[in-house]
């Protein structure tokens, strides 16, 4: 396997995706099945090296019996496949989204409401006061059922304004990140034509 | 009973996970630390959940000769070339790597970058005056892509330093707004799901 | 003059694309360079990196997939090399599926002379389970990570003898394009243990995380492309995010333009709507 | 016991916890609130599902590429309650409904959500595992399965509601090709610039755990949101309280703070 042929068929597949760009096609179709195909195969290989370091191999070689409880979990999940025993695969589902819930909802608070209000208090000059009547018109925005008096309502219309210039930033900021992604991209079809190295 | 064990399984999971931040007992810990690996092997299982579900998707539209069915029959060898090679020879196997760089990488990559062609068409399409907060929303974009690049400053010398404010003060107080409210959104929905009150994730009996 | 002005409001999308293409295609074979000033925020991470030495060890989570290589990957190895520079320890461990692949890259196009895999630096692969994941290998590494990427045992490994958990690491970086993203490894790795921490994220996250530097959880931030190549001119090491940015000038200026455009047919139209009324 | 530190910010996390779980146990016990102040994307739901049966084209779903075990599980637990409604008003107006799904943990619990509603229409014969579809976990792989699917089908609704990542430009600019309307919907602060840029109507931040709320009509999710408002009001409080005292050369309160944050 060359390099060079390497580069081809890098450069083949980005044109083939690409074609989508003039219209859907024959050519699209089949690259879309490949790629959602080896993506998949992908999945499964990182899927089993986890299971197999982290739950096989302690089991077998060091005997560690908990094991088996994640182990039976996951294969609870194709249960799936059954519709009378659906529920087994209701216990791997607790299990994930209760560690998914207690690791974000421990460090929510402090984290994410009281390092921002903190951060929020200090003025030192014009701008930060403008920033605080921001973040103020922002969470007030976002009041759904108490509060709707014209104090609030004025104090939620700036919010309204200051996230759209937020979103306007957000836009701006990211072209940069979507152009870095292209060039990418075109790097792959230019190198298959030996225009870059 | 098959919904009232599970939701009792998730509320328990979840507040080892609380009570392993504020509480300083070991065993604790070392209960959070196990649940917290076995929930990487169960993603593990979700990884291959995944792939076998497309795999049954497709399996009927082969057996079923539907429309472009020999696109199926792509998609399941793909996927059987990619599983087997990495489970037999492993991902750090030079020839696994080389259609991972080769195949996989450029795909991924062709359709990131194909988000540059369509900001740039929604730029055109959409990205009209048609309110007053649509404007402040194009002015900020505008005068923030301007200062990125070098021609924004020769321009107007004023350029980076607009967008310099811009990003320290409004962008900063929405940003810090929207962190707040989500944060407080999120630990409401947290909040249900842990007193079982939220179940749509057991679904039906 | 209408005519023509809706003529170019409903313009083939596909002569737009070619467009962009062209403007990103030129500058790569032809590329120019341009003048780089630095942000504070890049500043602040190499300043902190400068300071680090032969018995600090780093935690590095590539966690971005191929597509965004020329987004964060190149400050990925200007910053691996910063790094090797100093002396420092460098462990990748990723917690995104295609991190592993991407520190291989990193390492095998940036590693510099005389540095050893196992003693200077090692990619330990990756872990599923994203926030949780990361919260386990922070409180207790050998366990999360017993093998390295090829399959050698931690005690086969000189680097990560002495890294038991966050509390023996000096640094923590984090390489991101999405997912849990800085405010995860805020609150299990600032949060708890008190260790510095930068980000290297895409333009779309970096104004989210402007208010984490600010509130001094970070103590780095860089951002894209731009901030690859911020940080390639201060090691004064060129390399692939200093050439893409002609092709960001470039694709920019025409995105600027299609919004120009889309304003002015919008407006001329309108008008021509309301006289005819 | 008690880390010294860590006392505040488990106090901190009682008291928001708290202020949530007072509120939704007073609605539970049947207290009436105010009204839910109006959400125009949610109005335009009905709109676009309207649109759609008019022309006779399907519905697209799609709760983004966010999962379970993260931070955006509770974004896509929402998205769960958006997915029910459109899935009982297409049952009712028997409009093709496609869903498809990029997490794999996400696809069963879809899956149930759709097949409850189309019981609850009184029309399980109708549910078809055509429904539901598991496209891909690789990001841009379900893009790709997703445009394909636009260009095949071509559905006139587009709704975008859950745990959104770079996906979002994609897919919101392959629907606007084919035409179709668009609500979009996320608390992902990256991804909500381009929705606000490329759909007809968004729920922007909050407003997708609130239009859940909304939507559901449940008293105990009401409960829920008016404690979410306390809990907004407070911290409005704590930000003035912090910058007066501060004003007055104060530093007790701001420090109190501080060590919380902590």
């Amino acid at each position: 396997m060359s390099a060079q042929f390497g580069v081809y068929m890098a450069g083949i597949v980005t044109i083939a995706l690409y074609s989508y760009l003039i219209g859907d096609n024959a050519l699209f179709k089949f690259a879309e099945h490949l790629y959602v195909g080896s993506a998949a195969g992908h999945a499964i290989t990182m899927g089993y090296i986890n299971i197999r370091d982290l739950g096989w191999t302690p089991l077998v070689s060091k005997g560690q019996l908990s094991m088996l409880i994640p182990l039976i979990l996951g294969l609870c999940l194709y249960s799936r496949f059954t519709t009378k025993y659906i529920w087994v695969s209701r216990y791997a589902i607790a299990v994930t989204i209760g560690i998914g819930t207690g690791v974000s909802l421990r460090g929510m608070p402090s984290a994410q409401i009281l390092s921002q209000l903190q951060a929020s208090m200090v003025i030192k000059n014009v701008n930060d006061f403008l920033a605080i009547l921001g973040t103020i018109g922002v969470i007030l925005y976002f009041l759904f059922i108490y509060g709707q008096n014209p104090v609030t309502k004025g104090f939620s219309r700036i919010g309204r304004w200051v996230m759209m210039i937020t979103f306007g930033v957000g836009f701006g900021t990211s072209t940069f990140s979507m152009v870095a992604r292209g060039t990418g991209a075109v790097t792959a079809i230019l190198r298959m034509f030996g225009l870059v190295k | 009973m098959r919904r009232e064990v599970p939701a009792i399984v998730l509320a328990f999971v979840g507040l080892v996970m609380i009570a392993e931040t504020f509480l300083n007992i070991p065993a604790v810990a070392s209960l959070s630390r196990d649940i917290k690996n076995w929930g990487i092997i169960i993603g593990g299982f979700a990884l291959a959940l995944g792939s076998a579900n497309l795999a049954r998707f497709h399996a009927v539209r082969i057996a079923r000769k539907n429309k472009e069915w020999y696109n199926s029959v792509a998609l399941l060898a793909s996927m059987a070339v990619f599983a087997l090679a990495g489970v037999t020879i492993g991902p750090k196997a030079a020839s696994y790597s080389f259609y991972y760089n080769n195949f996989l990488a450029p795909m991924n990559t062709t359709l990131q970058g194909m988000t540059v062609f369509f900001v740039g068409s929604a730029a055109y399409r959409a990205f009209t005056v048609r309110n007053s907060e649509a404007a402040i929303l194009l002015l900020t974009a505008l005068i923030v892509i301007l200062s990125s690049i070098p021609l924004g400053e020769q321009l107007w010398s004023q350029i980076p330093v607009i967008s310099k404010w811009i990003q320290d003060v409004p962008n900063l107080s929405g940003q810090r707004g929207i962190i707040i409210t989500s944060a407080v959104g999120s630990m409401a929905i947290g909040l249900r799901v842990l007193l079982g009150l939220e179940r749509a994730h057991f679904g039906g009996e | 003059m209408t005519q023509f002005m809706e003529k170019l409001q409903n313009i083939d999308r596909r002569i737009l694309f070619v467009l962009i293409f062209l403007a990103m295609a030129y500058p790569l074979v032809k590329p120019f360079t341009l003048p780089m000033a630095i942000t504070q925020e890049v500043m602040s991470l190499y300043d902190f990196i400068e300071k680090l030495g032969p018995n600090d060890i780093v935690i590095v989570a590539p966690d971005y997939s191929p597509a965004y290589a020329p987004t964060v990957g190149g400050a990925c190895e200007a910053i691996f090399v910063h790094l090797m520079r100093r002396g420092a320890k460098v462990v990748f461990a990723s917690f995104e599926r295609d991190g592993p692949m991407m520190a291989e890259n990193v390492i095998a196009s940036a590693t510099p002379a005389g540095k050893k895999y196992g003693v200077d630096y090692v990619n330990m692969g990756f872990r599923a389970g994203g926030e949780g994941a990361v919260a386990s290998a922070l409180q207790d590494f050998p366990t999360a990570f017993p093998k390295d990427f090829q399959g050698t045992p931690v005690k086969d490994l000189p680097i990560v003898q002495n890294l038991k958990s966050a509390k023996d690491i000096s640094l923590g970086i984090l390489f991101s394009t999405g997912g849990y993203a800085g405010g995860g490894w805020v609150r299990q790795l600032v949060q708890p243990y008190g260790k510095p921490f930068a980000a290297c994220v895409t333009g779309m996250m970096g104004p989210a995380h402007i208010p984490y530097y600010q509130a001094k959880q970070l103590i780095g931030l860089v951002v894209d492309m731009k901030g690859g190549a911020e940080y390639e001119t201060l090691i004064k090491r060129p390399s692939g995010s200093l050439a893409g940015m002609g092709a960001q000038t470039l694709a920019q200026l025409l995105i600027v333009l299609y919004m120009i455009i889309a304003n002015v047919t919008y407006f001329t139209l309108k008008k021509e709507r309301v006289r005819t009324r | 016991m008690l880390f010294p530190t860590k006392t505040l910010s488990f106090t901190v996390m009682i008291i928001f916890c708290g202020l949530i779980y007072y509120s939704l146990s007073t609605a539970k016990r049947g207290k009436e609130l105010p009204k839910v102040r109006r959400i125009p994307a949610l109005e335009a739901i009905d709109e676009a599902i309207g649109r759609a049966t008019e022309l006779g084209a399907p519905v697209h779903f799609s709760p983004g590429r966010g999962g379970l075990i993260d931070e955006e599980a509770g974004q896509v637990l929402a998205s769960f309650q958006f997915l029910s409604y459109i899935a009982r008003q297409c049952a009712k107006y028997k409009t093709k409904l496609i869903a498809t799904i990029c997490d794999p943990m996400v696809f069963p619990v879809a899956e149930e959500v759709v097949r409850q509603a189309y019981i609850t229409e009184g029309m399980p014969e109708q549910f078809t595992p055509e429904i539901v579809r598991y496209l891909s976990n690789d990001q841009m792989a379900y893009c790709t399965a997703v445009l394909g699917v636009f260009q095949r089908e071509r559905p006139a609704a587009n709704f975008m509601i859950g745990g959104w990542y770079a996906e979002t430009m994609l897919i919101a600019e392959g629907a606007a090709v084919i035409g179709a309307m668009q609500v979009g919907g996320t608390a992902r602060l990256f991804q909500l610039p381009y929705m606000v840029v490329s759909c007809d109507y968004t729920l922007l931040g909050e407003e997708v755990f609130a239009g859940g709320a909304y939507l559901g009509k449940d008293p105990v999710q009401l409960g829920c949101l008016a404690g979410q408002d306390l809990c907004k009001i407070v911290s409005s409080v704590i930000i003035a309280v912090g910058v007066v005292t501060r004003l007055l050369g104060w530093n007790y309160f701001y420090d109190v703070i501080g060590k919380m944050g902590k």
